[in-house]
C-alpha cells in the first residue's frame, strides 16, 4: 500500500491540471473535481496509515536527474510521522474543500480557488512523502507559493494583495535561512536524502559547530513557515484570504511544516549543540505567550484565531526544544483539528454574520446552533479541558517541559494555557452568548455545518489515542526509530496545573465577558502594548532590515546593470553589428541567393575534387 | 564524318543556340516557341540514342503539356503584353555576375569532365532500346519509384488546382 | 559513332545556359523555362550514359522517366505559385517579389 | 537510286493522301450539299463539279499571302508548318497492310499521339501571332480543347495497347483476331468522339466558329498559309481515321477481299461517320464542350482501362466477359443517360 502513496500526491496535481486546462467552462464543476481527487486521497492515506501501522518504515526512489557526479533522487519516507501527516493533510483538505463549495459560493473565480488548493494540497503531500531534503524544500516552496496565491485570492483588494505579499517576503526571509542550511548539508554529507543524512549524523563525522548552524538555519526556515517570533507577523495579515483557505494553509496545514521541519530534521538538532534546542524552546514559548496577549486585544474573530494559531506553534516549538518530539507532533495533529474547526466555525459566523468584528457579533448561539456547539468543543479543547483533545497533547507537552527541567518555559507555558483559555473564552462569550446584536444572522448551509460536525470529532476525542491514561499509544507509534522508549507515568500534577489554568482562564473570561461584571476595557488596554511591541517593533525592524538589504541589492544591480551587463551587452553590440552588416546580404532577391548557391556549389565541387580525387 | 557525328553537330548547334535564345531574348512568347523547339531537337537526340520511346515521350510531354501550361500562364499573367515584346525589362541586373557564374560553372564542369574515361560498353551506342523490356524493368525492378512518382504526380495536380483557382 | 564525350559537353553547356537564364532572368516564366533547360540537360546526360555505358539495364532511360515525370510536376506546381504571385503581387518579376528578407 | 528510293516512296505516299484529301473536300461539299437539300458545288469540272476542290486549291495558291502589321511576323509565318509538317509525319508511321507500311515503328501509337499534340502549338503560334483579339481567343478555346481530349484519346487508346500488349500498329492489327470495337466499344465510342474534337470539327469547331470567332486562330491567314491549315487538319482526319480503323476495327482484316480493299472500307465507312456528323449535330458550346471531355469521356475511359485491366489479369479467356461486360455497362449508362436527360 505504502508504495502507492505517491498516487496520493500526484492525484490532487491531476485535478489542477484539469482544473487549469479547463479553467474558463469547468467554474463550479471544479469543486467535484478537487473534492475527488483529495477523497480518494484520503482513502488511500488511511490505507498508508494502515499499512505502517506496525511502526514499519518504507522508503521508495527513482532517479530525478544526472548531472555529472550528481545524482538527485526523489522519493517516498513513509514512516508513522508521514502517514499521520498524510492523513492530518488530506482530512482537513478534503473537509475544506468540502466546505468551500458553501462558502465561496457564487465566487467568479472558484474554479481557479480549487485549482490552487489541489496545488496546495498536492505540494504539502508532497512535502510529507518526501525522503530528501530537495524534494521537502521544493514542496515547501510550492505551499508558500499556493499560500502566496489563496492570500491574494482576492487581489482586487489592496490589502489582500499586500498581505500576500509580506506573507511571501517573510517567509522568504525564514527560507533564505532554510535554503542556507541545505546547502551547508549538501556540502557535508553529499545527499539529501534523510536516512543517508541520518546515518552520517549517527556516525558523528560531523562537527558539533556545523550540525548546529545547520539546524538553526533550518529553524529559521520553520520559524518563517510557521511563523515564529520574529517572523510572525505575516500570519495575520494572511487572514485577507479566504476562511477556508486561512483554516487548510493557515491553521491547520502549512503552517505546520515548519514543526514537520524540525521534528523531520530532530536527529540533527540533538547531535547539534544543546544551545540549537534551547534556541528552538526559548522563541517556542516566546512566541505562545507573545501571541496569546496579542489574542487578547484583538477584535477581529479571525486575528484572534491567527494569534492563536501562532501562539499554539510556539507551543509545539517548545515542546520540540525541550525534546518533546511525539509530544509537538501530538499537538501538532490535535491542533490541526481543532484549530482547522475553530476556522470553519468562523468562517461560517463570518458567514453568517457578515462581520469579522467580534462586538458586531453576539448570541449567535441561538442562530446558529450547530456553528455554536461545535465552535464550543473546539473551543474547550483548545483550552485544555479534560478530556478533549487539545488537554492531552497540551498536557504531554507541560509533562515534557517539566521533564527537562526547564522551568522558565514550563511557567512560561503554563501561563500561555491559562491566557488561551481567557482569549477563547472571550472569543467564546462575545460572539455567541449576551444579546442578539444581528437579527439577521443565520445558521450556514448543510455543506459548511457537515464539514465542522465531522471535525468536531477528531477534535473532541484524537487527544484520547494519545492519553497516558490509556497507554500512551500515539507515542509509541509515531516516537523516534531507534529512541528508546520512554513510558510516560500519567503525570497527575501537571494534569492539575494546566486544567487549573485552563478553568482560571475560563473562569476570569467568564467574569469580564460572560457576565460582564468589570469592565473588559482597562484589562484589555493594560495588555495593549504587547500588541504595540508586535505591531510596530517588530514590523519596523523588519521593514528595516529589508531596507538594509534592498539597499545591498541595489547596489548589486547596479554593478550587475554597469558591468556585467555592459560586458553582454558589448558582446551583442559587436555581434549586432555584424548581423545588420551581413543581413543585408539577405535581400529577399532570390536569383542572388541562386547565384551564391552556384558559386558555392563551384567552389565546393573544385575543393572536393581536388582533395579527395587528386 | 558518319551521319550520326553529323546529325549529332546539327542537334546540338540548334539545342544550344535554341536554349542561348531563350535565355537572351527580350521577347518572352519567343522564348516559349524556341523552348518548344529545343525541346524537341532534345527528343532528336534522344532518337540519336536509340530511344525512340524517351524521344516520343519528350515530345509529347513539352508539345503537349509544359507548352500549353507556359503559355496559359503567359496568358493569364501579364507578362508579354504585346506580341513584340518591347517595353519589358526582362532581364535583371545582375545580368554581368551571372554570366561570369556560368562561365565559371562552364569551366569548372568541362575541366573535371572532359578527362574522365568512361566505362563505354562494348555493344554501345547502337543497341536499340526495347519498349517492352523497359516496362519490364520498371514494373519489376522500379515498381516503387513509379508509384511513388504516380503519387507525386497526383500531389502535383491537386497542388496546382489548390493552389490556382480563384477563392470564392 | 559520337563519342560520349560529346554528349557530356553538350550536357555541359546546356546545363550552364539554364544557370544563367535562372539567375539572369527577371520574369519568372522564363526562369521556369531556363530550370527547364537545365532538367533537359541531366536527362541528356542520362539518357547518354544509358546508351553507353549500361544500355542492356537502361537504368539512365529509367531514370530519365522519372525526371521528367517530376519535371513536370515541378513546372506545374511552379506556374500555380506564380500565378498566386501574380494575383497577389501583380508582377512576375523575381527581383520584385523580395517580401521575405531580413 | 538506293538513297532515292524512300523519297520515291514519300512523294507517292504524299501524293495518294493528297488526291484522297482532295475527295474528300468534293465528298463532304456535296454530302453538307445533300443534307442541307442542296446539290453542292455543280459547275466546275462539269461531272457533280468534281474540280470544285482542286478549283479551291488553286485560289489559295494564287491569292496573296497577307501578313497584318500587327503580327508577330517570324511566329505568323512559321506557324503553319508547325502544325502540318508533324502530321505529315504522323503518315510515315500508318501501316494500310501488313505489306504496304512505310516503316513499322515498335512505337507507332505513342509516336502519333505525340506528335499530333503539335496541332494544338501551331493554333497558338498563329492565334498568338496573328494579333488579333479573336484569333486569340480562338487559338485558346482551342488550345484548351485539345488539352482536354487528348486525355481520353490517349486513355482509349491505352485500353486497347493493353489487350494487344505492343504499340506497333501493325503488331495491334495482327492481334485483332475478334476486332476491338466488339471488345471496347466504350473504348471505341470515346476515341470516336474525341478524334472529332481533336480534329475541330463541327460539333467541335468551336475554335474556328464563323458566327463567334469570324474564324478562330486562322482569321488573319490567308492564301497559301490558310490552305496548310486546312490542309494540316484533313492529314489530321487521315492519320486519326487510320488510327480507328487499325486500333478498333481490326485494320486490313476481313474475308474475301485483299486487306488493302478492307482497309479502306473501313477508312471510308470512318469518314462518313465524320462528314454526317458534321452535318447533323449542333455545335456545341464551350462549357457543354469541357462537361462531356472531363465527366464524360474520361471517367469512361478510365472504366474501359479498369475493367480491362482486372479482366486480363484475373480471367485467361478474357475477350467473352470483357466484351460482355463492357456491352452491359455501355447500354447501361446509355439508358441511365436517356433517362437523366429527359
Amino acid at each position: 500500500m505504502a508504495q502507492y502513496a505517491w498516487v496520493i500526491a500526484v492525484m490532487p496535481v491531476l485535478a489542477f491540471l484539469i482544473i487549469l486546462f479547463t479553467l474558463r467552462r469547468i467554474k463550479e464543476k471544479a469543486a467535484y473535481v478537487a473534492i475527488a481527487a483529495t477523497g480518494a486521497g484520503l482513502l488511500l492515506s488511511l490505507g498508508v496509515l494502515a499499512t505502517v501501522w506496525g511502526g514499519r518504515i518504507f522508503t521508495y526512489q527513482t532517479t530525478w536527474l544526472t548531472a555529472g557526479k550528481l545524482t538527485l533522487k526523489i522519493g517516498m519516507y513513509i514512516d508513522p510521522l508521514a502517514a499521520v501527516m498524510l492523513v492530518v493533510v488530506t482530512t482537513v483538505s478534503l473537509l475544506v474543500q468540502i466546505y468551500s463549495i458553501g462558502y465561496m459560493k457564487g465566487e467568479k473565480r472558484l474554479s481557479w480557488y480549487y485549482a490552487a488548493v489541489s496545488l496546495f494540497t498536492a505540494s504539502m503531500l508532497s512535502l510529507v512523502i518526501a525522503n530528501n531534503f530537495l524534494q521537502l524544500y521544493i514542496s515547501w516552496e510550492l505551499v508558500g507559493l499556493c499560500s502566496y496565491l489563496l492570500i491574494g485570492f482576492w487581489y482586487e483588494k489592496k490589502s489582500a494583495s499586500s498581505a500576500a505579499m509580506k506573507a511571501f517576503i517573510i517567509t522568504r526571509i525564514g527560507d533564505v535561512g532554510f535554503f542556507l542550511g541545505l546547502a551547508l548539508l549538501f556540502v557535508n554529507t553529499h545527499t539529501f536524502d534523510f536516512s543517508a543524512v541520518r546515518q552520517i549524523v549517527a556516525a558523528g563525522s560531523l562537527g558539533a559547530g556545523t550540525l548546529t548552524a545547520i539546524a538553526l538555519l533550518f529553524f529559521a526556515g520553520a520559524a518563517g513557515k510557521s511563523a515564529q517570533f520574529p517572523l510572525h507577523v505575516w500570519l495575520p495579515d494572511a487572514m485577507e484570504g479566504p476562511t477556508p483557505v486561512s483554516a487548510l494553509i493557515h491553521a491547520a496545514t502549512m503552517v505546520a511544516a515548519g514543526v514537520y521541519l524540525v521534528a523531520r530534521s530532530f536527529f540533527i538538532f540533538e547531535a547539534a549543540h544543546p544551545a540549537a534546542l534551547q534556541v528552538v524552546a526559548g522563541i517556542g514559548a516566546f512566541t505562545a505567550i507573545l501571541a496569546a496577549v496579542i489574542a487578547v486585544t484583538m477584535t477581529d474573530i479571525k486575528k484572534v484565531l491567527a494569534y492563536s494559531t501562532i501562539s499554539q506553534l510556539g507551543f509545539m516549538m517548545a515542546a520540540l526544544g525541550v525534546g518533546g518530539y511525539t509530544a509537538a507532533i501530538f499537538h501538532l495533529t490535535t491542533h490541526a483539528f481543532f484549530k482547522a474547526l475553530l476556522f470553519l466555525g468562523a468562517g461560517s459566523v463570518i458567514h453568517g454574520a457578515g462581520t469579522q468584528n467580534i462586538y458586531e457579533m453576539g448570541g449567535l448561539l441561538k442562530k446558529m446552533k450547530v456553528t455554536g456547539w461545535t465552535f464550543l468543543i473546539a473551543t474547550l479543547s483548545i483550552a485544555g479541558i479534560v478530556p478533549l483533545s487539545g488537554f492531552w497533547s497540551k498536557d504531554e507537552i507541560l509533562t515534557e517541559a517539566a521533564k527537562s527541567g526547564n522551568y522558565i518555559i514550563l511557567g512560561v507555558l503554563l501561563v500561555t494555557a491559562f491566557l488561551t483559555a481567557f482569549y477563547m473564552f472571550r472569543l467564546y462569550f462575545v460572539v455567541f452568548t449576551g444579546p442578539v446584536r444581528d437579527e439577521h444572522a443565520h445558521e450556514s448551509p448543510a455543506v459548511m455545518t457537515y464539514p465542522l460536525l465531522i471535525l468536531a470529532v477528531p477534535a473532541a476525542l484524537l487527544g484520547l489515542a494519545g492519553s497516558p491514561l490509556l497507554g500512551n499509544w500515539f507515542t509509541k507509534f509515531i516516537a523516534l526509530p531507534g529512541a528508546e522508549h520512554i513510558a510516560a507515568a500519567p503525570d497527575y500534577l501537571m494534569m492539575g496545573l494546566s486544567t487549573a489554568a485552563a478553568l482560571a482562564g475560563i473562569g476570569f473570561s467568564y467574569v469580564l465577558y460572560g457576565r460582564r461584571a468589570v469592565t473588559a476595557w482597562s484589562v484589555v488596554n493594560s495588555l495593549s502594548s504587547f500588541s504595540w511591541l508586535n505591531t510596530t517593533f517588530v514590523d519596523k525592524t523588519i521593514r528595516d532590515g529589508l531596507r538594509v538589504t534592498l539597499g545591498i541589492s541595489n547596489g548589486l544591480a547596479r554593478f550587475d546593470t554597469r558591468f556585467v551587463d555592459g560586458i553582454v551587452n558589448g558582446v551583442g553590440g559587436v555581434i549586432g553589428t555584424f548581423s545588420r552588416y551581413f543581413s543585408r546580404a539577405n535581400s529577399g532577391f532570390i536569383q542572388r541567393y541562386a547565384m551564391r548557391f552556384v558559386i558555392a556549389f563551384m567552389l565546393l565541387a573544385v575543393a572536393v575534387y581536388f582533395v579527395l580525387v587528386r | 564524318m558518319s551521319g550520326q557525328l553529323l546529325a549529332f553537330w546539327a542537334l546540338s548547334f540548334v539545342i544550344l543556340s535554341g536554349a542561348l535564345y531563350i535565355v537572351m531574348t527580350k521577347n518572352i512568347m519567343h522564348a516559349v516557341f524556341m523552348h518548344l523547339l529545343t525541346m524537341s531537337m532534345i527528343a532528336a537526340v534522344y532518337g540519336l540514342l536509340h530511344a525512340d520511346f524517351m524521344a516520343a515521350m519528350q515530345v509529347l510531354i513539352y508539345a503537349g503539356a509544359v507548352t500549353a501550361m507556359v503559355v496559359f500562364a503567359l496568358m493569364l499573367t501579364k507578362s508579354q503584353s504585346r506580341p513584340d515584346g518591347a517595353g519589358i525589362a526582362v532581364d535583371n541586373q545582375q545580368r554581368g555576375a551571372s554570366f561570369l557564374t556560368a562561365a565559371g560553372f562552364l569551366a569548372v564542369v568541362i575541366y573535371v569532365l572532359v578527362p574522365q574515361k568512361w566505362a563505354v560498353h562494348e555493344a554501345a551506342p547502337v543497341v536499340k532500346s526495347d519498349v517492352a523490356a523497359m516496362g519490364a524493368i520498371i514494373f519489376k525492378s522500379y515498381i516503387l519509384p513509379f508509384e511513388v512518382i504516380s503519387v507525386i504526380l497526383l500531389a502535383a495536380l491537386i497542388g496546382v488546382i489548390v493552389l490556382a483557382r480563384k477563392e470564392d | 559513332m559520337v563519342p560520349l564525350q560529346y554528349y557530356i559537353i553538350m550536357s555541359a553547356i546546356l546545363f550552364t545556359i539554364g544557370i544563367y537564364g535562372v539567375l539572369a532572368r527577371r520574369n519568372a516564366i522564363l526562369v521556369l523555362l531556363s530550370v527547364e533547360i537545365m532538367f533537359n540537360a541531366v536527362n541528356i546526360n542520362f539518357m547518354a550514359f544509358s546508351a553507353y555505358i549500361t544500355p542492356a539495364t537502361m537504368v539512365g532511360q529509367i531514370y530519365t522517366i522519372f525526371a521528367v515525370a517530376s519535371g513536370a510536376a515541378e513546372i506545374g506546381i511552379g506556374l500555380a505559385i506564380i500565378l498566386l504571385i501574380y494575383r497577389g503581387r501583380e508582377t512576375v518579376n523575381v527581383d520584385e517579389v523580395n517580401m521575405l528578407k531580413w | 537510286m538506293a538513297i532515292a528510293l524512300p523519297f520515291l516512296i514519300a512523294l507517292a505516299l504524299v501524293i495518294f493522301v493528297l488526291s484522297n484529301i482532295v475527295f474528300f473536300m468534293w465528298a463532304e461539299f456535296k454530302i453538307s450539299g445533300r443534307v442541307a437539300d442542296r446539290f453542292g458545288p455543280m459547275e466546275t469540272g462539269r461531272w457533280h463539279g468534281w474540280a470544285q476542290p482542286l478549283a479551291d486549291i488553286l485560289k489559295f495558291l494564287n491569292k496573296e499571302d497577307i501578313i497584318p502589321a500587327n503580327a508577330d511576323k517570324l511566329i505568323f509565318r512559321v506557324a503553319p508548318f508547325v502544325g502540318f509538317i508533324p502530321v505529315v509525319m504522323v503518315l510515315a508511321a500508318i501501316p494500310y497492310t501488313n505489306k504496304i507500311f512505310v516503316r513499322d515503328f515498335d512505337i507507332a501509337v505513342f509516336f502519333v499521339i505525340a506528335l499530333s499534340s503539335f496541332t494544338f502549338v501551331s493554333m497558338v503560334m498563329g492565334g498568338w501571332a496573328s494579333g488579333n483579339k479573336y484569333s486569340l481567343l480562338g487559338a485558346f478555346r482551342a488550345a484548351g480543347m485539345l488539352l482536354s481530349y487528348e486525355l481520353p484519346l490517349g486513355l482509349a487508346i491505352a485500353g486497347v495497347v493493353m489487350l494487344s500488349a505492343t504499340l506497333s500498329l501493325i503488331g495491334i492489327v495482327q492481334q485483332q483476331t475478334v476486332w476491338n470495337i466488339v471488345l471496347q466499344p466504350i473504348g471505341f465510342l470515346v476515341f470516336m468522339v474525341a478524334m472529332q474534337a481533336e480534329l475541330q470539327r463541327s460539333p467541335f469547331d468551336l475554335a474556328v466558329a464563323e458566327s463567334e470567332l469570324v474564324a478562330g486562330y486562322s482569321v488573319e491567314y490567308s492564301g497559301m498559309r490558310y490552305a496548310m491549315f486546312q490542309l494540316g487538319e484533313f492529314f489530321g482526319l487521315w492519320a486519326l481515321a487510320s488510327m480507328a480503323v487499325l486500333l478498333f476495327l481490326g485494320g486490313w482484316h476481313g474475308p474475301y477481299l485483299p486487306g488493302i480493299v478492307w482497309f479502306f472500307i473501313k477508312f471510308y465507312g470512318i469518314f462518313l461517320f465524320l462528314a454526317f456528323s458534321r452535318v447533323s449535330v449542333p455545335r456545341v458550346r464551350p462549357d457543354q464542350l469541357m462537361d462531356l471531355g472531363w465527366k464524360i469521356l474520361l471517367p469512361s475511359a478510365l472504366v474501359n482501362i479498369v475493367i480491362t485491366a482486372t479482366l486480363i489479369v484475373l480471367v485467361p479467356h478474357y475477350q467473352v466477359p470483357l466484351a460482355v461486360s463492357e456491352f452491359v455497362i455501355l447500354i447501361a449508362a446509355l439508358y441511365l443517360m436517356r433517362r437523366v436527360l429527359k
